[in-house]
């Protein structure tokens, strides 16, 4: 291949329709909470892995929602299920089952 | 006579069982890990064992536990289980008056008025020793006939017995059961039947013999009865290992080994196995857990999680739903430890689940006499950091707030999600900055971190709830406390009473602020708040259900307040309480000025 | 002391409850509807949020309670307002004249013409439709189609269709649309098991009291997917679903999907009835070209011109209990106002004057 | 899809296009991107249409380049847009039509700068006249080039001696049109047939026996975008973009692509030739690539102009289908013989893109 001293840039657009949306309808399946996200941040802002990463579970959700699960795997890992988001969550999301669930789905589809 | 063909049922029957019980129990204990042998060897010759016969008497035959639960529930276990035994013990002794030996065949006893019916009854009077056998028999008979009423119905009407919600069979279930109903009424039968002939029984064969002779051929339905008796015996027996009933001789031995101190450990191991079989699915569980509602065979409640244990096949949904609280623990007449198993359960399902925490850079901090834990739930409390500063600063306690800035998990969650070994992460963590700190006292407002601080992170410090601190520090006269006259009642949470067994400190401490009025429920049977962090699997509305009943059992007193010690409590009761809520670290900071304060200013004294 | 008339411009939700309202005062109302039946853009609405009862029981009840007082004008349209005296003489498209002691503008709203959003290509791509056009779909048989005859897989709601919106001079919120996109995405998921259903908004205004449940609700019970972000631009596939290209403002990233049928929010402008009122009347608009009553919270059914006044979605977009309020208390304003001017002065005759030969 | 929408708006957007005696303006870099283009605008105005078009030596650029990428400011640019100005009314013309797209959107930037800042233009007459003395007007009608052909394209359909008919099918050939972003994103108004839905190139197709191809990314980018491409370490934006677009297109089966900008045909001929070396993909039939023309290049093969003098060898993906298509005669041994006869030189063979000679 020549070298012409660039590269194609990878487009950030997320392409939802080619996207691996089964993480996403296996929580909605197995934390049916996983859908009444209403992306308001208050989980991530109380996160107690949140003040040592830049893990957000608001926009793990969203992610996870729109198939882009590339590195969702190993965010899920950061998590200590400590439950500082479950009682802030204003729509009562399920959020500590949402991450388990998250790992499960990850097990279950051999992903 | 001492053998017809038709005892061959019950015979094999029996002897297949002990096979079965034999090769089953050799195989677990086996198996035990090899700490738990030692304590078998060491304590099988000593006091522990006769402290297990004791136990075994007053739980596996009288039911105890079960006559306190409810008389009528108690009745029908005991009138099955003292009664069967009884009539097992006294046959013996009477089977030896005819057969003048000392060790008969184990059938003999059991059909002995069949045997006895070649005319070798030794004597009619009542009041000789063969016939207050015969008295004695009949009225164990009777004993057992009345519990199989009750048994009957409380298959239909279960509230009689305490009960809201009765469990299902399975078929083995239903094979036994059955099986066992019949044994009873065919004994009965075949000894009138054949007493109606030889009147060698007692006031019930005798004269329901007779009554039935006045109109059936009881000659030729004798036989075929001793026959139809064996076969349920032996069914019985066979089906046992592989049913519920298999709970009667596993209890015994489960008492046995816990007198010897045998715990269960975090994972699955043989002895598991004891406490699963010891499970009769008696159902008193169910009521006891204030998630009973959605229960149903998948359900959360301990008879159907260990129903689906013994199979292997637990549901997510039942394995992570339960909210840990323990308060089925407190009603289990047979004392399985069901949060043991649960997170077992929880372990294996999690086996694959992963955890980093390699962001976690090492922590210190400065050192102090007593160190203070807030913990995660105290941070969304803010009212219980700011009094127990208040407190700390009053007392004049040379402390330090070791998480002021957040804090790492203490692992406890994780623990009950079955993510042991990451819990452990996070726990060397806070060991590290705990011993940094070089206090001799750790004082902790999360009675979650407090569990789990208590029992698994192994460190020297004294390790206290603020409850039993504060009461310490008001003892010390360090802090001095006004009394109002305001109505309060306690809200035990889980992890501090049942989990820690915390009861008496947080009501004394209360006792010199207000008023304490008791609760519907509380101390070792207080509900669950709703928020427990052990449930991972229910959602919002489950738990709003539960915080209704914790209320309910609250209100029993009208109280002015509920004063509980734990942030997560506080925050989920909050949501539904028609009164005031909070924390006993909060109570105090607001009487521990030297002004009196009442209750509406402590009402409306605002958060933060 | 002869009687007194009231004439109600407009025969929607807002001229139709003015109407009855001013005639359970025993005056007599002459209430005029260009179109030839009652009940406005709700007459054409199959289901209202938020508890989704039928748009026909809000209409059929309005029109019920209409009296015998109420002289009912529909196909009619006004060629000309004059000042007569103290009172208003309106000439109809048929010459025939009305004399009223007041004035009630009820003249309503018009769709936004979602055309104008040219990238969403309404017009274009056949499987781009209206709000409207999905309520007449839903009212005809309930069967949704996409232009292929294809059941949607999936549907994409656009919220802030001629709202909110520089590009197209609309600059306001037209307050129903959310709400309504939410409604419709709970029907479309309910007609239509297994569909996955989008809504696109910039932001969720959900201020009504049940508003916030049904928004919870589509989420919880119908997996109605939120997509914060506006629609930059829609394009259609060969196989005639739609492309559309959003940011997705949650994850900062933009994003393309496919969709089977586009369904734009078109929001409410001022109506083609009132910009006519407007120019007959030379009445003052606001910046977003809504009629401006006197004082937007003290006096907002009042136009400074004495006996004429302003109800319903003419002065500002409401949903349908507001303009019922609204226009109950314009109602209000008119009895008062002709309180004060009866007891001053007789008013000229004010019956029904047919000056046309009976064509 | 629905044409008769489309037609609505097209109707919707339309402008005054003068009918003679333009003064002709030119691109900084098409003479050597595309160089027989320009040429081919003139002849064809002065030869087939018989208009009166000129052109001044003195022209500049109009800054564009240098005011997109952030080195020029504004002032100079309206100073040096008032110049070029100042020559068309020297020349006693008031029809301007600049052969750039960046410098169409630019002076119509400028034009609209004054509407609203009268100020601004009188302090930029005050800067021309101290610089240079000279005055201007402004032009009376300002079209694009490619404006200029869309008026008179009809014409030349009819004086053209080629289709866009396949004359191997008979079907017309399926044509992509892409428009420089600054012709009418900015001001929508000022092209032909809107911002969305431009008719400017769309009209020549249909008009010359073509299928318009409307794709998914046809308002897109080329990706030429100024700080894009002109530094390198920007260009994989740049090539990205062109990638979407052909990625989009596709499906279509594009048998050309047409284009009304100094960048975009240059970017989309010689990015399908880098695409292909780095990634082995081709976007045409058969691995070839999809011949990119300008109008002018086009307008000049329907009327049956030399493929060679149109400057169609300069072009990294071959035109011979396309012209094979349209059956167009042309002498392969002369596709790189200059002008003068002379050997021009010629590309070396791609790896994965096809060339057919």
């Amino acid at each position: 291949m020549p070298h012409f001293g660039y590269t194609i840039s990878t487009d950030r657009q997320i392409d939802y329709d080619s996207n691996d949306k089964r993480v996403a309808k296996y929580l909605a399946e197995h934390e049916p909470s996983f859908m009444i996200c209403i992306s308001c941040g208050t989980c991530t802002a109380t996160c107690s892995a949140g003040v040592f990463t830049t893990f957000s579970l608001r926009e793990h959700i969203g992610n996870i929602k729109r198939g882009e699960i590339r590195n969702i795997k190993a965010e899920a890992e950061k998590c200590m299920l400590c439950g500082k988001c479950q009682l802030a969550c204003p729509r009562g999301v399920n959020t500590r089952n949402v991450i388990l669930n998250i790992q499960r789905a990850f097990e279950a589809l051999g992903l | 006579m001492t053998f017809d063909l038709f005892v061959l049922p019950f015979f094999l029957g029996l002897i297949t069982l002990m096979v079965i019980l034999a090769v089953k129990y050799a195989g677990w204990i086996k198996g035990f890990q090899p700490s738990d042998k030692d304590l078998l060897r060491q304590g099988l010759f000593t006091r522990k064992s006769l402290d297990a016969t004791g136990e075994v008497l007053m739980e596996s035959l009288l039911h105890r536990k079960m006559f306190r639960r409810n008389a009528l529930l108690g009745y029908m276990h005991m009138s099955f289980a003292l009664g069967w035994f009884l009539l097992i013990v006294c046959g013996n002794l009477e089977s030896r008056i005819y057969s003048k030996v000392h060790l008969n065949p184990p059938y003999y006893p059991i059909f002995l008025k069949y045997f006895i019916s070649d005319g070798r009854v030794l004597s009619h009077e009542l009041m000789s020793i063969p016939g207050v056998f015969r008295l004695l028999m009949d009225i164990f008979l009777l004993f057992i006939l009345t519990g199989l009423v009750l048994a009957l119905i409380k298959r239909t009407s279960s509230h009689w017995f305490g009960l809201r919600k009765t469990t299902r069979h399975s078929f083995s279930d239903r094979v036994a059961i059955t099986t066992l109903w019949l044994i009873f009424p065919l004994r009965l039968l075949a000894e009138s039947f054949t007493a109606a002939q030889y009147h060698h029984g007692s006031f019930l064969t005798n004269n329901f013999g007779d009554l039935l002779n006045s109109f059936l051929p009881v000659k030729q339905l004798a036989y075929p009865t001793w026959w139809a008796y064996s076969i349920a015996l032996g069914c019985f027996f066979i089906s046992l290992p592989y049913s519920r009933f298999m709970h009667i001789p596993t209890e015994v031995m489960l008492i046995f080994f816990r007198h010897y101190g045998i715990k269960p450990a975090l994972h699955f191991n043989h002895y598991s196995n004891f406490e699963i079989q010891s499970c009769p699915k008696c159902g008193v569980c169910i009521d006891s857990c204030p998630l009973h509602t959605n229960a149903n065979e998948d359900g959360i409640p301990p008879a159907y999680f260990l129903r689906a244990l013994k199979i292997n096949q637990p549901e997510i949904s039942s394995t992570y739903g339960c909210l840990l609280c323990g308060r089925c623990g407190e009603y289990c007449p047979v004392g399985i430890n069901i949060n043991a198993l649960r997170v077992s359960q929880r372990i294996r399902y999690a086996k694959n689940l992963n955890g980093s925490f390699t962001y976690l850079k090492p922590a210190d901090s400065q050192v102090a006499e007593v160190a203070y834990f807030a913990g995660c739930m105290t941070h969304l409390t803010p009212s219980i950091k700011i009094s127990m500063e208040k407190i700390f600063n009053t007392a004049g306690i040379d402390y330090n707030f070791i998480d002021r800035d957040g804090s790492v998990c203490c692992g406890r969650p994780l623990w009950m999600a079955g993510k042991e070994k990451q819990a452990r992460e996070l726990m060397e963590h806070n060991k590290k900055l705990i011993e940094s700190t070089k206090c001799k006292t750790i004082v902790l407002s999360c009675p979650i971190c407090l569990k789990i601080f208590r029992e698994d992170y192994g460190i020297n410090i004294e390790i206290l709830h603020h409850s039993q601190y504060i009461l310490r520090l008001a003892e010390e006269k360090k802090i001095d406390l006004k009394k109002t006259d305001v109505q309060v009642v306690f809200h035990d949470p889980c992890e501090l009473g049942r989990g820690s067994g915390i009861f008496e400190e947080p009501r004394q401490l209360i006792r010199q602020m207000a008023n304490l009025v008791s609760a519907s429920e509380e101390r070792n049977m207080s509900i669950c708040c709703g928020g427990s962090l052990g449930s991972t699997g229910i959602n919002c509305y489950q738990r709003d259900e539960v915080s209704m009943l914790t209320l309910e059992a609250l209100m029993a007193n009208n109280p002015q307040a509920v004063i509980t010690a734990c942030p997560l409590c506080k925050k989920t009761l909050q949501k539904g309480s028609p009164v005031e809520v909070r924390d006993i670290s909060e109570l105090t900071s607001s009487l521990i000025d030297t002004k009196k304060i009442s209750m509406p200013e402590l009402v409306n004294q605002e958060e933060n | 002391m002869s009687e007194k008339k009231v004439v109600v411009i407009g025969g929607g939700v807002a001229g139709l409850e003015a109407a009855s309202s001013i005639a359970a005062f025993g005056v007599e109302v002459a209430l005029i509807e260009k179109d030839d039946h009652l009940g406005g853009h709700v007459d054409q609405w199959d289901r209202l949020f938020p508890s989704r009862r039928p748009a026909k029981e809000i209409t059929g009840y309005l029109i019920e309670r209409l009296n015998e007082k109420v002289t009912v004008l529909t196909g009619t349209e006004i060629q000309k307002i004059e000042r007569f005296g103290k009172n208003w003489k309106l000439t109809l498209n048929d010459s025939q004249t009305l004399i009223a002691d007041a004035l009630l503008l009820a003249t309503g709203f018009d769709l936004f013409e979602a055309r104008k959003k040219e990238e969403y290509g309404y017009g274009i791509y056949d499987n781009v439709i209206t709000s409207a056009d999905l309520e007449k779909k839903f009212s005809l048989d309930g069967k949704i189609r996409n232009a292929q005859g294809k059941v949607p897989e999936r549907v994409g709601f656009v919220h802030c269709v001629g709202s909110r919106d520089e590009k197209v001079g609309n600059l306001y919120c037209s307050r129903v649309c959310c709400v309504t996109a939410v409604k419709q995405a709970v029907e479309v998921s309910e007609m239509i098991p297994g569909c996955e259903v989008f809504c696109f908004y910039m932001d969720l205004r959900m201020f009504g009291l049940d508003f916030e449940a049904l928004y919870k609700e589509s989420q919880e019970k119908w997996g109605v997917h939120f997509i914060r972000g506006r629609l930059s631009e829609a394009f259609e596939n060969q196989d005639g679903s739609v492309l559309v290209k959003v940011e997705d403002t949650l994850a900062g990233r933009p994003l393309k999907m496919k969709v089977d049928l586009l369904i734009l929010m078109s929001g409410m402008v001022t109506s083609s009835g009132t910009k006519k009122l407007m120019d007959l009347l030379q009445l003052e608009t606001d910046e977003n070209s809504f009629l401006q009553p006197s004082d937007r919270q003290l006096q907002a059914n009042e136009t400074g011109i004495p006996g004429l006044f302003l109800a319903g979605t003419c002065t500002s977009p409401k949903s349908i209990d507001e303009t019922i309020a609204d226009s109950r208390a314009a109602a209000l304003r008119i009895m008062e106002y002709m309180n004060s001017v009866g007891s001053q002065q007789s008013a000229v005759s004010s019956q029904l004057l047919k000056t046309n030969d009976n064509k | 899809m629905n044409i008769e929408g489309k037609k609505i708006i097209w109707k919707e957007y339309q402008k005054e296009i003068a009918e003679d005696n333009f003064f002709y303006v030119r691109s900084c870099v098409r003479q050597s991107f595309f160089p027989g283009s320009e040429t081919t605008f003139l002849k064809i105005m002065r030869e087939t249409l018989g208009k009166n078009i000129s052109e001044h030596p003195f022209h500049t650029t109009c800054t564009g380049i240098g005011y997109h990428s952030d080195i020029v400011p504004f002032e100079t640019t309206m100073t040096v847009v008032a110049r070029q100005f100042a020559l068309m009314t020297e020349s006693g013309y008031q029809n301007y039509v600049p052969s750039c797209i960046t410098s169409f959107g630019l002076y119509l930037e400028v034009l609209d700068t004054w509407h609203h800042f009268p100020e601004m233009e009188k302090k930029i007459r005050e800067y021309l006249k101290k610089a240079t003395g000279k005055e201007f007007e402004k032009p009376k009608n300002l079209v694009h080039a490619s404006d200029v052909i869309y008026k008179f394209r009809k014409e030349i359909a009819e004086k053209g001696k080629y289709r866009l008919i396949n004359r191997f099918t008979g079907e017309p050939i399926r044509v992509v049109e892409h428009i420089g972003c600054h012709y009418a994103k900015m001001f929508p108004s000022k092209g032909v047939g809107g911002a969305e839905y431009p008719h400017v190139l769309a009209g020549m197709i249909e008009d010359w026996g073509g299928e318009v191809i409307d794709y998914p990314e046809r308002r897109h980018c080329c990706g030429f975008g100024f700080r894009q491409y002109i530094v390198k370490a920007n260009r994989g934006y740049s090539i990205a973009c062109s990638q979407k677009k052909f990625e989009s297109m596709k499906p279509y089966r594009p048998e050309a692509i047409l284009t009304n900008c100094p960048g975009c045909p240059f970017f989309f001929d010689r990015w399908q030739y880098a695409i292909s070396e780095m990634e082995g993909v081709t976007y045409g039939e058969d691995g070839q690539g999809i011949p990119v023309l300008t109008y002018e290049e086009l307008a000049g093969l329907v009327l049956g102009y030399d493929p060679w003098d149109l400057g169609l060898q300069t072009h990294q993906v071959p035109v011979e289908p396309l012209l094979n298509k349209m059956g167009i005669l042309y002498d392969p041994e002369k596709k790189y013989l200059g002008k003068n006869g002379e050997y021009l030189g010629e590309p070396a063979i791609a790896e994965n893109l096809k060339f057919c000679h």
